[in-house]
C-alpha cells in the first residue's frame, strides 16, 4: 500500500533540520508545541503571494476564482482526512483554541440552560479548561472533571460517576500534550450516545499522529491546529455535525457569514460561512493543505508504524536512566515523555540541552492542573515527530546522562 | 439522452472557432444572451429564482408529452447566455432524460470558472434547478 | 526627508505584478479587498519556516528565543506605525473582524447595561454591524445609525441628534472601503470626548494610505487587518488604550491568555497576552513586520502624494464617461471608486474587464446598507494602491470605454 | 558608579576565556551559582520574589553607611548564577548609585538571550528588583 518510510530522504524535505544552534545540529524535540514544516508547504504559501493572493469568495476575477477554487480545496481535502461527511462541517480557524472557544461559546448559548452540567478531564490543555470556566461561569453552569490515575490515565469510573441526567456535554482531549496518554474517546463517546450528551475531542495532539475518522468515532465536534501538523501557523480546523452547526448561532459577526444585512434585519449564511467571519487566513489555509498531502503521502500507518518504534526505544532508554522519573506511564501512549530529574531543575536542563542543540520545551505545557496533581511544578517535555531519527535520540539520552553526572 | 449528448457535441462544435479565448466567449455568450426573450415579470417568483452571489436568474418550464418547455431570464447577459445552452440542451426532453444527464460541454468550451467555486456558483445552481424541476415532476 | 517615488522599481517589488490573466498583464485595482505583497514580506515567510519556526513565550531553547524576539518586534514597529503608548496596547487578532468582534464581546460585558446605545453609520463595513447588532440583541442595547448625504459623507447633524445621556459607544469606519470617503474622524472623537462617549474607529481602508497616530486621535479602539496593508492574511490589529483593555473580561480562554489555572480559579494574564489566547499566527505576524518597514521606506507622505495623484487622474478620467455614475462623490477621499454603468450589469463588466487582466470588484463589496441607500444592488469598484501606474489607468479606462461602446 | 563599571569590566574580562560559548557560560553561572549561600525561609516571601515564566527569584538586602547588602536565592542554578552577578556588581552601592547605573556586562558576554523576550525575562526583572529596592531607599 504505502511506501516504506526513507528517513534520510524525508528529512531532507525539511530544510529546519538543517540549521545549526549554538555550534550544533539542531535536534528538535518539542513537536508537542509545533512541528516544522515541509519545503511543500513553505512553497505552497510562497506560490500562492508570488502567483495567485486575492480575497476570496465574491470576486469574480480569475484571481479570486483560482484563489477561492484552492481555498475551497483544502476543505474538501481536510473533509477528506477526517472522514467528515460534508465539506460543509469544516470550518477554519485560528487554531484548536479559537474551535474551542467557537463552541463553547455557541453551543450553551443554544442548548444549555442554568445548572446544566459540562464535564472535562483532569488532563486537560488550558484551552480546554479556560473557555468552559467562562462560559460555565457566565451562563451559570457547572464544571466536573474526571479525575486521572497515578498512571496518568483517564479513570473511567470517575467519568461515569459524574454523569448525571443534567450532564449535556463533554470536552475531552483525544492525545495528552503532556502525558502523551491516548484516551478511549471511542468508549467515552459511547457513554456519552447512552445518556445522550454531546462531545467535543480536542485532537490538537493527535492529529498528526494517529487515524482520525469523525464518523466512525462519532464524536459531534472535533478540533485540531495546522501548525501541530507540518502545516502552518495561524489555521485550525474545527469539525462539527451539520445539524449542530445549523442549528447554533454564529461567534462572530462580519463579512462572509452574512446573507443578507439591513438595519432591521441580518440573515445568516448557510455554514460552513456562518462560522467563518471576515477575512481568513487565506495563504496560510492553502498551504495547509499540503501537510495533508504529505502525511497522506507516506500514509497513517507508516507513520505510527515509525513512531511507534521511536517511542519504545526512548521509552526504553529514559527508563533506564538513574534519577529519571517519567511523569505519567499509560499503557496506550505516543511519544510525548514529560519528566523530572533529581536535582536539577527543568530551566537549567532545558538550557543545558539547548547548548548541546537540543530543544525540550519546560515548565507546565499549558497543564497547571495535570502538575498539581502530580505535586510537581513542571517537566521537561521531549515530544517526537515523524522525521525524528533513532540517532538524534541516542544523541539527547547521551547529552542528558552527561548532564545529570556533572 | 441521445439527443442531450448531440446538442452538447453541437455547442462544443460551434465554441471551437472562439479557442477558449475568455474576452471572444464572453463576447459570444452575450450574443446568446441577446436573443433570450425575456420571461413576464409574473413568472419571477421565489419559486422560480436560481440565487448566486451576483447574478440572479430564473426558470419556469412548461411540460406536455413532448417533454419540457423552459423559459429563463437572468438580470446578467452572460448568466443569460450560458442560461441558453441549457434551455437549448433540456429543451424537448423527458423528466428521466434530464435526470439521467450528464453535462460534459461545459469544461470542454473552456467555461470551467462558471461552475468552480461554492459562491460564484451559477452553472452549478441552475443545472441543479433543471434537475429539480425534472425531479418534481417524475 | 523621503525618497521620491520610482514607480518602475517599486513594482519590481511585487513578484505577483508580471502575471498573465487571460493572456494579458495582470492591472490589479481590487486592492480594498486585498493588496499584494512586497518580496521582502514573502521572503520573511519564507525564512520564518526554513530558519526559526518555534511555538513562543513559554519556550527557553533557541528557537523558541529568537521566534519570540521576532514575534515581539513586530508588536514594536505597529506600536511606532500608529503611534501607540504602549506596545501591551497592541494585540494581534486576524483581522479587522475579529478586532470589532473583540471589541463588541468585551467591552460591552464591562460597561454597558440594558438600554445603553451605541452609534455606528451607514457607510459601515458588515464587519462593524453585525457584531454590534448581536451583541445589542443579546444584552438589549441600541442600536443608532449616522445618515450619509448623497455624497457619501457622514452627516454631522445626524450624528449629533442621536447622541442622549444613554450614548456609550460609537464605532466608525476611518475610510470607507465602497465609496472611499474618509470620515471626519478627529471632530467625531471630540464630539465624543465631550459627551463621555468611547469610540472604536474602523482602520481596515485607511492603514495602508494615511497616516494614523492614535494618540493624537485620542480613540479609545483602532483596529486593522495586514493583508489590506501589504502584508500576510490572517493578522490584525486591535488598539485599545491599556486602561481599558486592562479592565475589560477577556475574549477566549487558552493557553497564553492566563497566569494561573486551576479548577477552582483561574487568573488571567496581563495585556496584551490576556487578549491573545492560543498559538497565534506566528509566521504571519513576523512577516507583518515587513510589510511595515515597506510602507515606512517609502514614507506616508509620499505615498499620500503618489496616491493622490493617481486618485484626480482617475476621478477626471471616469467622470468623463458617458453613462457612468459614480457612487459617492465625498471632498476628501482616496482612491477607491465606485461605480455603475447604465445598461451594463457590474456582472458581466466584472467579467469583461477580467477578460483584459483587469481586476477588479463587483457586488455589494459587504456594505449593503450604503446600497440600500443609494437603491442600486451593487457597483464596479476599482480600488487603487501604491503600486499602481498612469498606464494601468489609462488601459483600464480604455478597456473600460471599449465595453461600454460595443 | 564608578564601582558598577568597574566590577562589570573586571566580570567581561572573566568571561572572556568562554569565548561566548553557550554550555561553557552556562556551566560557569552554575558554578557560580552554586557558591551562593541560600537564604533563609523566611525571607522567601512575596516583598522579595522576582517571578519568572519557570523560575524564582527571593532578594533581600540590608542598607547601612556602606551601602547595599543583598542575599538572593534562586530554584534554578543558572539564574542564581546570573543573580550573583548583580549581587557582586551592586554591593555596597548607595541607593542612587544604583538608580543611576548601566549594566553594559550582558550583552558583552553573550548573555542577550536571558533579557531578550518579555516572558522569560529573567535578567530584566532581577536588575528592575535592585532598582525598585534602591528607589524605595531614596
Ligand atoms: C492538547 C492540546 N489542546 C489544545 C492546544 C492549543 O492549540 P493552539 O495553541 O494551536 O490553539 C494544544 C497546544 O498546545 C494542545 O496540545
Ligand atoms: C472598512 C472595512 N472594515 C472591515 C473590513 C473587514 O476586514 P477583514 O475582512 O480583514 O476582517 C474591511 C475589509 O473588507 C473593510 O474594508
Amino acid at each position: 500500500m504505502s511506501k516504506p518510510l526513507n528517513i534520510d530522504r524525508l528529512r531532507k524535505e525539511f530544510p529546519i533540520l538543517k540549521t545549526k544552534i549554538n555550534n550544533n545540529n539542531l535536534v528538535y524535540f518539542d513537536n508537542a508545541a509545533t512541528t516544522q514544516k515541509p519545503i511543500k508547504v513553505i512553497n505552497a504559501l510562497d506560490y500562492y503571494y508570488k502567483n495567485i493572493n486575492s480575497n476570496i469568495h465574491r470576486g469574480i476575477h480569475s484571481l479570486a476564482e483560482i484563489a477561492t477554487k484552492e481555498f475551497e480545496k483544502t476543505r474538501s481535502i481536510v473533509k477528506k482526512f477526517i472522514n467528515a461527511k460534508n465539506e460543509e462541517e469544516i470550518i477554519f480557524t485560528r487554531g484548536t483554541t479559537e474551535g474551542i472557544n467557537l463552541v463553547a461559546n455557541c453551543y450553551p448559548k443554544k442548548y444549555l440552560k442554568e445548572n446544566d452540567e459540562i464535564i472535562i478531564s483532569e488532563m486537560e490543555h488550558h484551552s480546554n479548561i479556560v473557555p468552559w470556566q467562562m462560559i460555565c461561569k457566565e451562563k451559570k453552569l457547572k464544571l466536573k472533571v474526571i479525575e486521572i490515575n497515578k498512571k496518568g490515565e483517564l479513570d473511567l469510573n470517575s467519568f461515569k460517576s459524574l454523569i448525571t441526567d443534567k450532564t449535556k456535554f463533554v470536552s475531552l482531549v483525544h492525545i495528552s500534550n503532556s502525558l502523551g496518554t491516548i484516551n478511549p474517546i471511542k468508549k467515552i463517546i459511547s457513554i456519552c450516545r447512552d445518556n445522550d450528551i454531546k462531545i467535543l475531542i480536542d485532537g490538537a495532539q493527535a492529529s498528526p499522529h494517529i487515524n482520525i475518522n469523525v464518523q466512525e468515532l462519532d464524536c459531534d465536534f472535533y478540533v485540531l491546529s495546522a501548525h501541530k501538523m507540518y502545516g502552518p501557523t495561524g489555521v485550525g480546523v474545527m469539525y462539527g455535525k451539520s445539524k449542530l452547526l445549523n442549528e447554533m448561532p454564529p461567534y462572530m459577526g462580519g463579512g462572509e457569514m452574512i446573507k443578507n444585512v439591513t438595519f432591521n434585519k441580518t440573515t445568516y449564511n448557510d455554514i460552513p460561512y456562518k462560522f467563518e467571519a471576515g477575512t481568513p487566513n487565506i495563504g496560510d489555509v492553502i498551504a495547509f493543505k499540503e501537510a495533508i498531502n504529505f502525511i497522506n503521502e507516506i500514509g497513517k500507518e507508516n507513520i505510527q508504524n515509525y513512531e511507534k518504534d521511536l517511542k519504545n526505544y526512548t521509552l526504553e532508554k529514559l527508563q533506564n536512566i538513574d534519577g529519571l522519573k517519567l511523569v505519567g506511564d499509560a499503557k496506550n501512549r505516543i511519544g510525548v515523555f514529560s519528566f523530572t530529574i533529581e536535582n536539577t531543575h527543568y530551566y537549567d536542563l532545558g538550557l543545558l540541552l539547548d547548548a548541546k542543540g537540543i530543544a525540550v520545551r519546560t515548565g507546565h505545557h499549558c497543564t497547571q492542573p495535570i502538575m498539581d496533581k502530580f505535586n510537581i511544578e513542571g517537566t521537561t517535555r521531549m515530544s517526537l515527530a515523524i522525521y525524528n531519527s533513532i540517532e538524534e535520540i541516542d544523541y539527547f539520552i547521551e547529552s542528558l546522562k552527561k548532564i545529570i553526572n556533572k | 439522452m441521445k439527443k442531450i449528448n448531440t446538442i452538447q457535441k453541437k455547442i462544443i462544435e460551434e465554441f471551437k472557432i472562439l479557442d477558449q479565448d475568455f474576452e471572444m466567449t464572453l463576447n459570444y455568450l452575450m450574443e446568446l444572451g441577446d436573443k433570450v426573450p425575456p420571461i413576464k415579470e409574473k413568472y419571477k417568483i421565489e419559486e422560480n429564482i436560481i440565487k448566486g452571489c451576483q447574478s440572479q436568474v430564473w426558470l419556469t418550464y412548461k411540460l406536455n408529452n413532448n417533454g419540457f418547455t423552459f423559459s429563463g431570464d437572468s438580470n446578467t447577459e452572460i448568466t443569460k447566455g450560458l442560461l441558453s445552452l441549457l434551455i437549448r440542451i433540456y429543451s424537448d426532453c423527458s423528466p428521466k432524460e434530464i435526470i439521467d444527464s450528464n453535462l460534459f460541454f461545459i469544461e470542454e468550451i473552456g467555461l470551467n470558472r462558471f461552475i468552480g467555486t461554492q459562491r460564484s456558483n451559477g452553472l452549478k445552481s441552475m443545472k441543479n434547478k433543471f434537475k429539480i424541476f425534472a425531479l418534481s415532476n417524475i
